[in-house]
């Protein structure tokens, strides 16, 4: 067994936890710094991860397993490829920079920080799980933190809020379960374990596999989220603070599809197949839909939240393709929407913290009060909107790419949900900056360097992957391809 | 010779990055940033130039994407239709930015403009570099915003930032057929490459080449302000003037002919497209040119006229006028440039873009008259100068086509062509000034000069296709159709020189002699049609109600659909609980206290109600075990 | 004629089983009859006669099976001590008042039908079960019995003796609270 | 029986006998001498440590020697091993439970604790028992205990009325339940578990009416799982009595009534041409759903955990609606998640609402900044009753699960996933209040030395067994291998 | 010689007669007594099946819950006594604070 770097990375934050409560609760300016670097350790340790990571092979790599639970053929099993490196990165990358942007938040640090990196650990394990009773701890894991930092620390509905995307995704996660269960009962031998289910995949009936397969699309489905389980999207994001948004929409809804590429697809392949069209649909729906009610927000927050739920439809529009090219674009879209749309809050919250409000029709001219804002606004904004020589075109690109041979008409109407989304960006880029100055904002101060350090690596990142998307498909790509080998592509 | 041709819009993204990085250090000095950067974009271009004649071809090539399973190679494609674009992109470019250091000097944001500029000039000469779909799609989107940040560059007022997110949107439904388009020559072919078009127009599937093709063309509908989507362009006259000259005149708007000419192995092998090419074309033609006869701002008439040029391009396309296309393109973009910076210029000098207010300036601002009034007349078809030349080739190849509905209404386009040209330049530059306090001066050197060497293109570019020359452009950018042998060349050469002295003639009649040429009755009789027209046919309110509107009340009801009826579930399941919270005002407080939604409702409210089960009452209980007993045992009993 | 007839009845040779049976059923009827009246009656104290003639119709029936150790038991025990229990708490906690006021609920039509039904199923259930004949000679001896608490049954007996202490104590708790309290 | 044969089979009872003595020794030390009554708890804490400690020692060296005792009235095996030591730990708790409460201050503490001790024995003895006599005079015990219990805060109206309603409810279940042993004798000859399952197996009985013996006696054991329809003295009983004595009857009763359940069903009947598994599906998901829709709509923060204690005893059930191994470790696995996390929920419940002077669940707002350990642990239990990992709740919620799939029980999985959903939104009302909300008052929560050690216990159990619970899956199944 | 069917159905009654008054007295001695007639019912049951069987065990146990019954009765005249003294009332149904 080589050294333990998945391990030590899920669990850098829990030694954070400790040491912030051995600080006293006065010491927030310590729990600040202890937090930082924990969450600091954990994205160094991701970077090393990722220079370590061997980029020719799609398999498993620096796997670790110990047996948990013998009963039930349970083990400690973790594991990153392709797949789950990139979601890995992702999440070490956004907890440190959102760790930075917590800063702010007001009250009860001590509780905040210990919450906060409960959660980080709760998303790393669920992506480096590869046993699918460790994964829905970690998923599990993922939601009581979540429900404290909006619930606690959220805007005026966080109770509302916070009640209702732990029900929900509480109510997904509870049926993921029993797909999870009926999983290992029909399996033989009996496992949970996900490497040994895939290899017996084909060995499930087709009946079993869609009834399964429709449990854990109840528990990806709401997380993703896909229409019409999105509900909770607006709110939750809506009313956590800014960090947490940010975490929200750049990891938890990642762990959704996540999901469909790690469990779904490769273990239930002929269901996947026979749910292609409808998820495909449901794709499509959420692009156009997603647009639409985007385009009818009046708060800032909430019009990225939906932006939010339009990105996640090239996702499962990728995934429905079944395609290398298709399912490629989605998983690179999980990560570009991570990045862009967690960009996105950091600049919600930005301009919150200085006029606290988010209502867009308040604003107004701002592009000349505080260019640099401004600036990063606009590339953000049209990464989001998918302006080529940015991540996020590529990704939406790809997906779209793959899916054409498949579903032509959808993926026509896919096309044009470009326009809609367009049409809710540059409302918004006007809306905030563009028109004669609010002269309410008239000593708005220009975004300070704490906050660009936050939104510096995000940009970089979008605009690297813009330039040069084909170094995401070497990580990506070998695993991508055996998955698309798995599951037998409707089209190569 | 130095062949870097790979090295041609990195110089421009350099600056650009200057620019925007260190904008306010560089202060004044970003437009020589951005000016030394595109000098040896047109040196480099050149010098290309000079290596594709003496044969020697660079190329490059690195993977940048993969797609099913293969890598796309982005690379350059230097051939005879880039290099001319490369050439004229580049050099316009240029005197353009020279230019904009007077007109924008007194800007706050002078640096950023620069920043943009170079921007635009980095996207747009590596469109016309892309050897790829892809890359042409990703750079036709990039100067698609570069565009957007240009237009809305004064962006304090709304009217700016209005007309860029019209143009950006409007441009990219385009885009959408573009995308579908290419996604389908993705799916037929697997191949993105230009360099393999003429393999692909050899797919037997016809029906679906012909829609690719149309896709595409789509694209180049929006770019090239083509109708429908035409309606973008004047409002496009928001931005600054250098930025209408280089972007919505000379270069960007070409982008959508070069596109069609790009692809054009594909167009050539469906014939259908080609068909709906022409009348697009020739119907935005005839309709700019209609609507510029009326409009009275400055800008607004050229870039009518822009839009109607452009119709005249694709239309020649249409009718298989490749090289007719391209060449009006080249020459369009110099004296349409030219336009644009005099039209600048006299704004910048009278500070006002309504005709109506001007007037008589010639004496004041003797190069910017004379040099206007140079371009009005290349295009306007007067020989020798360039507009002549290309557009003698244009009807030449629509007559040759046996299009005569398209030749006519080309022609008499043509003609409105100079009329409004000419319209323009007497009741500018002549007759006296209709406004007392009309200040006009001459502008600085730096604007001056490169309106010279403008009209000094304008005058001379033509030659290069004339038989002067043996049509030697002919012969570069060619794609085989050969010299139309059927067309009377001689009689439609006649035909076009009198266009245009008909269009300047009747200008002159009205505007300089002031002759009432039109009986008073008639115009009574057709004023409904000045309306029209000077409503531009009503475009831009049928798109307000037709879909605009619609679309913003799609989005309206999608939330409230999203915020009411998915949120609740079930709608009934709210009705419901209403219904019953009125007959029951005491479960008020469970029904409307701290629900999630509609199905947390319907658990509270069942919660509030079987509470009441429990009574209190010891018996009641007792009498509930006994009842489920019996419960139990009767369901037994019958089963 | 009629001195005949009677004298002819009075000499009818009645069976003695049929003297046992029918005195069996008439105080099988008695004894429903007063577990009825221990139900219905309004006052409390004339329901703990009921109750006591109930029970003594119940020892009864056990004496036709055969148990005299339980009958003995159930008048000793039952009729002896927690009879006497109950009368005491009737009549600590009776007030005049309660004479007039309705003794049973309004759930007594429910009731009726709910245990009339479950009644109904029981008796089917018991004449489905086609009970025969009770084994010959089925008595056990009262000294088995009686060896059995010590035997056999010596944890149920230890049981049943922590069962008493236990409701000793508490009962012993629960009443002799108010000295220490008030 | 010789006297050798008795004490040899007396080694086994070491633990109860040991039990019962303390009682009896409490009791006369009450008698003798007024004192502290502190000194009473820690007797019957050692009491139940030492018990604890000889039911170790005895079932770790000292074989029985035979599976059955005192003439086959009770049977000593590692299910009930298992469930005696899970009684010891819940006693254990529930004196530290009491000696945290200051309920007891004005006296009595000496019949109190006696009969926690006599309670104690009856539970035990319904783990042992195989005999229905046994069972109904342990039953007998509990319950009797318990009612007392309940009703020894004197002057509490509520506490009086709780025990009121506790006793009638009880004793017309446990009549009912005794009609059905009746019927149960009859059908087959004898009370003997291990005759009645011969009787059974062989054949030729009546199938309706032992249908219906079976379900009469199910209603002694419903009442005291507060199955439904035997649930609707839980919550008035559970509001209305002393908190620790609340927390001993929601959990106690429980284990040893599901143990006899257990016993009964699998020991006594059989399922021989009687399919009650259906009969134990419907009931609950009726239990489960009863429970959990109610407790949505409570206020009383022991009213609610009423509720969700049926609702709890509602999944327990789905186990025992699976005929397979898993179903009846799984019956096991919960009880014993659900020992540790209510008795540690009761523990934080009760200086609480010593505090706030409320029992009102809106009345713990803002707790979490006023006493942020107590509100973190009874979150950790109130999270754990939900079933979210890694808390012991979340492994029941699976076995039960894992044994509903397993028999394809659908309906039961699915049912079992809602109701899940519906109990963590009241569960999270609680946490809700004392975290998501300001604090309204100035309070203290003190926390006495015996909650904190019951917390400890309790939440040292509830995460061992939800983060390694290996070992604990190998002594229920080694447990429950006898059936 | 009587039949034990008879007896059975005599004890079905008493048990259901019971079973009725325990849910409709208003007294809780009332209830109290009733649920005696309902173990009386169980006994006679006991005693029935025990003279069928030609077993003692039914028997014995019909003393055993004799016993228990008295215990009961004990207790649960002390919790009523203990209610008396609060509530001032014995009558079940008006004993109802706890509920909903």
């Amino acid at each position: 067994m080589n050294f333990p770097i998945l391990s030590l990375i899920a669990f850098t934050p829990i030694a954070g936890i400790l040491a912030v409560l051995a600080v006293p609760k006065k010491n927030e300016k310590l729990i600040r710094v202890i937090a930082t670097a924990a969450t600091g350790i954990a994205l160094l340790l991701g970077i090393g991860l990722m220079l370590a990571y061997n980029y020719r092979d799609g398999a498993m790599q620096f796997v670790e397993k110990y047996t948990w639970i013998k009963t039930f053929n349970i083990s400690y099993h973790l594991g990153v490829d392709g797949l789950s490196l990139s979601m890995v990165f992702l999440t070490v990358l956004l907890c440190f920079l959102a760790c930075i942007a917590s800063y702010r938040i007001e009250g009860r640090q001590k509780e905040y920080f210990v919450l906060y990196l409960l959660l980080e650990t709760g998303m790393l394990g669920t992506f480096l799980a590869l046993d699918l009773f460790l994964f829905y701890v970690f998923w599990e894991v993922v939601l009581v933190p979540m429900y404290f930092l909006i619930g606690i620390w959220g805007g005026p509905r966080k109770e509302y809020a916070a009640i209702k995307f732990f029900l929900y995704t509480l109510a997904g996660s509870v049926f993921m379960l029993l797909g999870f269960i009926a999983l290992y009962f029909t399996s033989n031998p009996h496992t949970f374990d996900i490497l040994e289910l895939q290899k017996g995949s084909g060995g499930f009936a087709i009946g079993f596999q869609q009834i399964v397969f429709m449990a854990l699309f109840l528990g990806f489905a709401i997380k993703v989220p896909i229409f019409p389980f999105h509900t909770w999207l607006p709110d939750a994001h809506v009313e956590a603070p800014t960090p947490i948004s940010v975490l929200l929409a750049g990891v938890l809804l990642k762990m959704g599809g996540y999901g469909f590429f790690r469990i779904s697809y490769p273990i239930l392949p002929e269901a996947a197949k026979w749910f292609a069209l409808p998820l495909a649909i449901l794709g499509v729906v959420n692009i156009i839909y997603g647009a639409f009610v985007a385009m009818a927000q009046i708060d800032f927050k909430k019009l990225v939240a939906y932006s939010s739920v339009s990105h996640m439809g090239f996702v499962l529009l990728g995934l429905a393709s079944m395609t290398a090219t298709g399912m490629n674009g989605a998983l690179f879209q999980m990560f570009n929407h991570g990045t862009i749309t967690g960009g996105m809050f950091l600049l919600v919250g930005v301009l919150y913290d200085r006029t606290h409000t988010r209502d867009l029709k308040s604003f107004g001219g701002l592009g000349a009060q505080i260019p640099v804002y401004a600036g990063l606004l606009t590339v953000f904004t049209m990464g989001s909107l998918g302006l080529p020589g940015l991540s996020g075109f590529v990704s939406e690109f790809l997906s779209l790419l793959g899916t054409f041979p498949v579903f032509q008409v959808i993926t026509i109407i896919a096309v044009s949900g470009i326009v809609v989304t367009a049409a809710y960006h540059l409302m918004l880029l006007q809306r905030v900056l563009l028109g004669p100055l609010n002269v309410r904002w008239k000593d708005i101060t220009e975004i300070n360097r704490r906050e660009l350090v936050t939104l510096v690596p995000l940009m970089a990142i979008t605009l690297f992957l813009g330039l040069y998307p084909i170094s995401m498909l070497y990580l990506q790509g070998p695993s991508v391809a055996m998955l698309v080998e798995k599951v037998k592509g409707l089209l190569v | 010779m130095m062949n870097y041709p790979y090295l041609i819009p990195l110089f421009p993204l350099m600056a650009f990055a200057a620019n925007i990085l260190f904008g306010k250090k560089l202060g004044k000095k970003s437009a020589l940033v951005s000016i030394a950067a595109s000098t040896a974009s047109a040196a480099l271009s050149i010098s290309a130039f000079v290596n594709f004649l003496r044969g020697s071809v660079a190329s490059v090539s690195f993977a940048w994407l993969n797609v099913n399973g293969a890598p796309v190679m982005f690379g350059i494609l230097v051939d005879q239709l880039s290099l001319m674009m490369l050439l004229v992109v580049s050099v316009i470019g240029t005197l353009i930015q020279v230019y904009s250091t007077g007109y924008m000097s007194d800007d706050k944001r002078f640096s950023r403009f620069f920043a943009y500029m170079s921007l635009f000039m980095f996207s747009m000469l590596s469109l016309v570099l892309s050897n790829n779909f892809m890359m042409i799609y990703i750079f036709w989107e990039l100067v698609g915003v570069c565009s957007y940040f240009l237009i809305s560059f004064w962006f304090e007022k709304d009217s700016a930032a209005n007309a860029g997110k019209k143009a950006f949107i409007t441009t990219r439904i385009g885009d959408v057929g573009l995308f579908i388009g290419l996604a389908m020559i993705f799916w037929l072919s697997g191949s993105p490459y230009f360099s393999d078009l003429p393999a692909i127009a050899q797919n037997p599937d016809r029906v679906l080449l012909t829609a690719a093709a149309i896709l595409i063309f789509c694209g180049a509908v929006g770019k090239s302000a083509q109708f429908p989507l035409h309606v973008w362009l004047p409002d496009a006259m928001e931005g600054p003037t250098p930025v209408s000259a280089l972007i919505h005149a000379a270069t960007m708007v070409a982008a959508g002919v070069y596109l069609v000419a790009r692809c054009y192995p594909l167009f050539a092998a469906c014939p259908a497209a080609l068909v709906v090419v022409a009348y697009i074309g020739i119907v935005t033609a005839f309709m700019a040119g209609t609507i510029a006869l009326v409009v009275n701002d400055i800008k607004r008439i050229l870039a009518y006229s822009t839009i109607s040029q452009l119709g005249y391009m694709i239309a020649a396309l249409g009718c298989g006028g490749y090289t007719a296309g391209t060449f009006h393109l080249m020459t369009h973009a110099f004296f349409k440039a030219l336009l644009f910076l005099g039209a600048g210029s006299v704004i910048h000098g009278v500070h006002t873009q309504d005709i109506r207010q001007m007037g008589g300036i010639f004496s004041k601002m003797k190069i910017t008259a004379a040099t206007f009034i140079i371009a009005s007349l290349a295009i306007a078809g007067v020989p020798p100068l360039a507009g002549f030349w290309s557009k003698d080739e244009i009807l030449v190849s629509m007559f040759a086509s046996g299009n005569y509905v398209i030749f006519g209404l080309a022609y008499l386009t043509s003609i409105f062509t100079a009329f409004y040209m000419f319209r323009l330049c007497f009741i500018v530059f002549f007759g006296r000034p209709r406004k007392a306090d009309l200040h006009a001066h001459e502008s600085p050197a730096v604007m001056t000069v490169p309106l010279m060497v403008l009209a000094f293109f304008s005058i001379f570019i033509g030659l290069v296709g004339s038989p002067l020359m043996h049509n030697w452009f002919g012969h570069f950018v060619t794609f085989g159709e050969g010299h139309h042998g059927g067309a009377p060349a001689g009689l439609i050469m006649g035909a076009s020189v009198a266009a245009g002295v008909i269009g300047i003639a009747i200008a002159f009649a009205l505007y300089i002699l002031k002759w009432q040429l039109v009986p008073q009755a008639v115009r009574i009789r057709f004023t409904w049609l000045h309306t029209l027209l000077i409503n531009k046919y009503y475009m831009d309110e049928i798109y307000l109600s037709a879909i605009i509107r619609p679309i913003a009340l799609l989005s309206k009801y999608s939330f409230r659909f999203d915020k009411n009826l998915i949120d609740g579930v079930v709608n009934w399941t709210g009705l419901f609980s209403l219904f019953l919270s009125e007959v029951k005002n005491s479960f008020d407080k469970h029904v409307v206290d701290g629900l999630v939604n509609g199905a947390a409702k319907l658990v509270d409210l069942c919660s509030g109600h079987a509470r009441r089960l429990q009574t209190g009452l010891i018996q009641n209980y007792m009498l509930f075990i006994i009842a489920g007993l019996v419960i139990i045992l009767f369901v037994n009993l019958i089963r | 004629m009629i001195a005949n007839l009677v004298k002819q009845i009075l000499d009818l040779k009645i069976p003695e089983w049929f003297i046992s049976l029918s005195v069996f059923y008439f105080i099988l009827a008695a004894t429903a009859i007063a577990a009825l009246m221990v139900v219905t009656l309004k006052n409390v104290f004339h329901s703990a006669v009921a109750l006591a003639v109930t029970l003594i119709g119940v020892a009864a029936v056990y004496l036709y099976l055969n148990s005299e150790f339980l009958a003995i038991m159930q008048i000793l025990l039952y009729v002896g001590a927690i009879l006497t229990l109950i009368i005491f708490a009737v009549m600590l906690t009776a007030k005049l008042s309660d004479r007039n006021i309705m003794q049973a609920n309004e759930q007594k039509l429910a009731s009726f039908l709910l245990t009339g039904a479950l009644f109904a199923i029981l008796a089917i259930a018991i004449v489905k079960m086609k009970i025969g004949e009770p084994a010959a000679g089925g008595t056990v001896a009262l000294n088995e019995l009686g060896r059995s608490f010590f035997t056999d049954y010596v944890l149920p007996f230890e049981f049943i003796s922590l069962v008493l202490l236990a409701a000793l104590i508490g009962a012993v708790a629960l009443a002799f609270r108010e000295k220490g309290d008030e | 029986m010789s006297v050798r044969e008795l004490l040899i089979n007396s080694v086994q009872f070491a633990p109860e006998l040991f039990l019962v003595l303390a009682a009896f020794a409490i009791v006369l030390f009450d008698f003798l001498s007024r004192s502290k009554q502190r000194d009473l708890g820690i007797v019957s804490l050692i009491a139940f440590a030492v018990a604890g400690g000889m039911l170790w020692f005895i079932s770790s060296h000292i074989p029985p020697q035979s599976s059955v005792y005192f003439s086959g009235m009770v049977t000593v095996d590692a299910f009930s091993t298992a469930v005696r030591f899970v009684i010891c730990i819940v006693m254990f708790l529930a004196v530290l439970l009491s000696m945290g409460d200051r309920f007891h201050r004005d006296g009595d503490t000496a019949e109190y604790y006696a009969l926690l001790l006599f309670m104690s024995v009856g539970l035990s003895g319904l783990s042992l028992s195989k005999n229905l006599l046994m069972i109904y005079l342990s039953l007998e015990l509990v319950s009797l205990s318990s009612y007392i219990l309940v009703s020894l805060t004197k002057r509490e109206f509520f506490s009086s009325e709780a025990s009121l309603k506790y006793f009638l409810f009880g004793a017309l279940s446990t009549g009912i339940m005794l009609y059905g042993m009746s019927l149960v004798y009859g059908l087959t000859g004898s009370i003997d578990l291990d005759r009645t399952f011969a009787a059974v197996a062989a054949g030729g009985l009546n199938a309706g009416a032992l249908y219906l013996a079976v379900v009469l006696v199910l209603a002694g054991l419903g009442f005291k799982i507060a199955m439904v329809p035997f649930q609707m003295w839980a919550p008035d009983v559970y509001q209305g009595a002393p908190t620790p004595v609340t927390a001993l009857i929601s959990v106690g009763p429980k284990v040893a009534a599901f143990a006899v359940l257990l016993r009964f069903f699998y020991k006594g009947i059989g399922d021989f041409g009687m399919n009650w598994y259906d009969l134990a599906g419907f009931l609950s998901v009726a239990t489960m759903t009863v429970g959990n829709v109610i407790a949505v709509s409570q206020n009383n923060v022991k009213r609610m955990l009423a509720y969700s204690s049926i609702a709890q005893a509602g999944y327990i059930l789905i186990g025992f609606a699976v005929p397979s191994a898993l179903g009846k470790q799984s019956v096991i696995i919960y009880l014993l998640a659900y020992v540790f996390m209510n008795l540690g929920a009761f523990a934080l419940v009760i200086p609480l609402i010593r505090a706030v002077g409320s029992e009102e669940i809106s009345d713990l707002k803002g707790v979490a900044q006023k006493a942020p350990v107590a509100a973190l642990a009874l979150t950790l239990f109130l999270l754990s009753l939900a079933g979210i990992p890694p808390m012991a709740g979340f492994l029941g919620k699976f076995y039960i699960f894992s044994a509903a799939v397993q028999g394809q029980k659908l309906y039961l999985a699915v049912a079992g996933v809602l109701n899940s959903v519906i109990a963590l939104y009241y569960y999270v009302r609680v946490i809700k209040y004392m975290y998501l909300d300001q604090p309204e008052k100035d309070l203290a929560v003190a926390l006495h030395p015996a909650i904190v050690a019951a917390v400890i216990i309790a939440a040292a159990g509830t995460l061992s067994i939800g983060i390694y619970p290996e070992p604990f899956i190998r002594i229920v199944a080694g447990a429950v291998s006898i059936f | 010689m009587i039949s034990i069917t008879h007896v059975m159905l005599f004890s079905a009654l008493i048990f259901a007669i019971g079973l009725y008054g325990a849910l409709t007295r208003r007294n809780a001695i009332g209830i109290l007594m009733s649920i005696e007639l309902i173990l009386n019912a169980a006994n006679i049951n006991l005693v029935a099946m025990a003279r069928l069987w030609g077993d003692k065990s039914g028997i014995l146990f019909a003393v055993f819950v004799i016993g228990t019954a008295a215990a009961a009765t004990i207790v649960g005249l002390a919790i009523l006594i203990a209610v008396y003294r609060n509530a001032k009332t014995v009558y079940a149904d008006r004993i109802n604070l706890l509920r909903w």
